[in-house]
């Protein structure tokens, strides 16, 4: 039972169809499974769904295969930062799903975990409730949202082992986790590919049964979207920040 | 005198408390991280999956993997955790996350939040809001008392109802703008309720640019 | 002759395929670890929240810290992740699993599996078995044919429909008992088929000792 | 803002009431609050709602507020070895309400992730679906559970700093993560406490954000319940186990 393939395109063979749904991990460009999004570019693999908390930006992460008009479809909380995206919404090529990030994230977790729906308080008497049930449970009112299932996950970690076992570093960690145990077939990409036994147990942050193929992809350039940095010489500025608006 | 944007984000500041844990939105919201008064023990969490925010970090040190939910490059502290989205929102859904600062487009008198898109214009997304509003303890607004237009017209932000798209129900406890501080009983009956003014701000200029309904109980 | 629980638990191996990941019961099913085949890779779960179950460790060596869903003592592996409860039944019930073997008191013949409560018997819990067996993929059931009381009378285990209360409905794909193997149609209409004896039994043994109704299609 | 006590008794102080909810985390002896259950029996507070997988064992874990009749009625999912236990229930001083293991966890974890129902396919036409909303969704049916959320929780983990960033080892983490965050108050017990920073901060398994208190229980002997070993002549013999009968 070998996890672990040569290049990201020998890991997707046999995976791709037309008008198949995605789930891509990462938060803006952090984190995302980026040699993957490549290959799956290079399918040339159409019609897609794809469930991403944003959409990359153009010409980097998703805003790849948005500029091949590869997607269909997105679900999607934020999607700022993309003119390409931008220009085929309002022409109408490309159908949006938004969102709210904690829905989106708990919707990929419960469909991971065997949950059909749930309910959350987030998104009740607004655009996101509508059509969908909203019932009161001692005293609060709250909308039922739907797992989400996809046909394939990609994901990016860290480091894995052999085995599948991955950890995620830092803020890189994201939607990867729920997204790698939400799909048929979940591929990951590891920047640092170990044997197992080499990542202590308890730190582990997705176990290997979630992880179907995988491949190695020693660090490259990583792109930062917001380059935010203090002067040496002045008083230390705080760095706060939020996606809300 | 109207409070500027740095006096807004200080005035914002006395609602933290120590060993409060707080999300702040994109904006003025974001400086009031430097108001945190000395020996008070905040910690700011970033929806993205973290708990334990720093400061930008030094030019050269940016860290890819390290970014806030604005997307800008931050640094980690000693108290630094990391965690899922899953997990994160948790936080904030569970009702763990003690204050929330964000701006706003429009406030309603009841405490309704309009702040993620204007129709007819590009739509970018709710991303965190619609969470943060409906499951942080206690949500303040930090904007302009009115939106200015490019004619110079002004418009109040502070409604009977918003007209915009909502982020949530009633779920603003407080709001602070140029001019001064509302609270709003979002779960009673009490309505909204002037508390403060802006130095040399009068109630008479603040009922004029404001079409919610308010009571006046300045302290 | 009846197969022993040896040859039981060697009878279920059969039904193990390299990368599978396997939940083991306790009893006749945790001796089915003794019979995955040299060189096929058999990830065992423990529900408590461990992947990758190694054996039990040599005396002397025990960790309080690390047992398996039996509360016995066991050991790592170089595979081995640890995770919470919630996240190890989120990988039971989300169908993550390949392959669930346990005991019962009974299974009807569309699947339905009995093995938690005895009415008037002290009721000790369902634990994880409910879980189990609604989000497995594939559930085999190992036991005898019958119970056999303590008047040696002896009772069917493999019923029309059971009357001890449900673990669940429509669960069991497989079921080996000491005399052979059926497979149900749990899905489908299909119903009951046996499809294998054990060495010297005959179909007129079993069809005396079973109640369910079942076809035949031996290999 | 200090979360250290200085002992069990101290920690607990002022959150103790008569016929309050309590979440006391492990799974038999493995990795439960004993310190912090021998403060509350200490207390002498009755009427108790326990939520806790098991009731631990004669004299030991939950099994010692059993004892002492503290505890009214138990939300578990298996309580098969504790004589006591039986002797009160069938006595009928003792109510219980039994979970499935995984419907357990789950409900934990959505109260604290302000989830107040999910949908699962666990114990669909069993006894434990009877009086709940049964429903189906895309062609297989489901039972509507709750979130549990609790006055108290008790926690034991490995390692945490004096902020409140957890670390549990190997199979102690079991419920203890989930029941940190489905309480008014969470207090933890550590084995090791350390300063912030001593644990890297991608190994945090509970952020600090959801304990409230905590004090330091420096290792004292853990019992073990089912003592299973193998003799090294032997060839190795293998250790699967499940709850389940």
């Amino acid at each position: 039972m070998k996890k672990v393939y040569p290049d990201p395109t020998a890991a997707l063979a046999g995976l791709l169809r037309d008008g198949m749904t995605i789930m891509a991990g990462g938060f803006g460009l952090c984190g995302i499974p980026d040699e993957l999004i490549d290959a799956i570019r290079a399918s040339g693999v159409k019609g897609l769904t794809v469930i991403s908390n944003n959409a990359g930006i153009d010409g980097v992460g998703l805003g790849k295969l948005l500029d091949t008009r590869q997607v269909a479809r997105m679900i999607s909380s934020y999607v700022g930062e993309n003119k390409e995206f931008a220009r085929q919404y309002l022409g109408g090529e490309l159908e949006i799903e938004f969102n709210p990030q904690g829905t989106l994230a708990e919707r990929i977790r419960a469909g991971g975990a065997g949950i059909p729906a749930f309910f959350t308080k987030t998104g009740v008497g607004t655009k996101v409730a509508e059509g969908k049930e909203v019932r009161e449970f001692d005293g609060e009112s709250y909308v039922m949202e739907r797992g989400l299932f996809a046909d394939l996950a990609i994901v990016h970690a860290w480091k894995g082992d052999t085995e599948g076992n991955l950890v995620y570093r830092k803020t890189a960690r994201n939607f990867n986790p729920m997204m790698a145990t939400a799909a048929e077939v979940t591929v990951a990409q590891v920047e640092h590919l170990v044997q197992p036994g080499e990542i202590d147990a308890d730190h582990i942050h997705t176990p290997g049964i979630f992880i179907g193929r995988m491949i190695h992809v020693p660090a490259r350039e990583k792109r930062i979207e917001q380059r935010t940095v203090r002067q040496r010489k002045q008083p230390e500025a705080a760095a706060a920040g939020g996606g809300q608006i | 005198m109207a409070w500027t944007r740095e006096q807004m984000a200080e005035r914002a500041a006395r609602e933290l408390e120590d060993g409060f844990y707080v999300n702040l939105g994109i904006g003025i919201p974001t400086l009031v991280s430097n108001y945190i008064p000395e020996g008070m023990s905040v910690q700011l969490q970033s929806e993205n999956g973290m708990l334990g925010m720093g400061p930008f970090p030094y030019e050269g040190e940016e860290d890819p993997d390290l970014i806030n939910a604005g997307k800008q490059t931050i640094t980690a502290l000693p108290t630094t955790s990391y965690f899922s989205s899953a997990d994160s929102f948790g936080m904030i859904r569970g009702g763990h996350i003690d204050l929330s600062i964000l701006g706003a487009m429009q406030v309603a008198q009841n405490g309704d939040l309009a702040n993620w898109m204007i129709p007819g214009k590009m739509v970018k997304g709710m991303g965190g809001a619609m969470d943060l509003v409906a499951g942080v303890k206690k949500v303040v607004v930090v904007m302009e008392h009115v939106a200015k237009g490019k004619d110079g017209s002004e418009a109040p932000k502070l409604l009977k109802s918003c007209d915009l798209p909502l982020t949530g129900t009633a779920v603003v406890d407080m709001v602070i703008t140029d001019l001064g501080v509302f609270t709003i009983d979002k779960k009673g009956e009490g309505g909204m309720t002037l508390v403060e003014l802006a130095d040399g701000v009068t109630e008479d200029e603040i009922r004029a640019k404001t079409e919610g309904a308010f009571k006046v109980a300045l302290a």
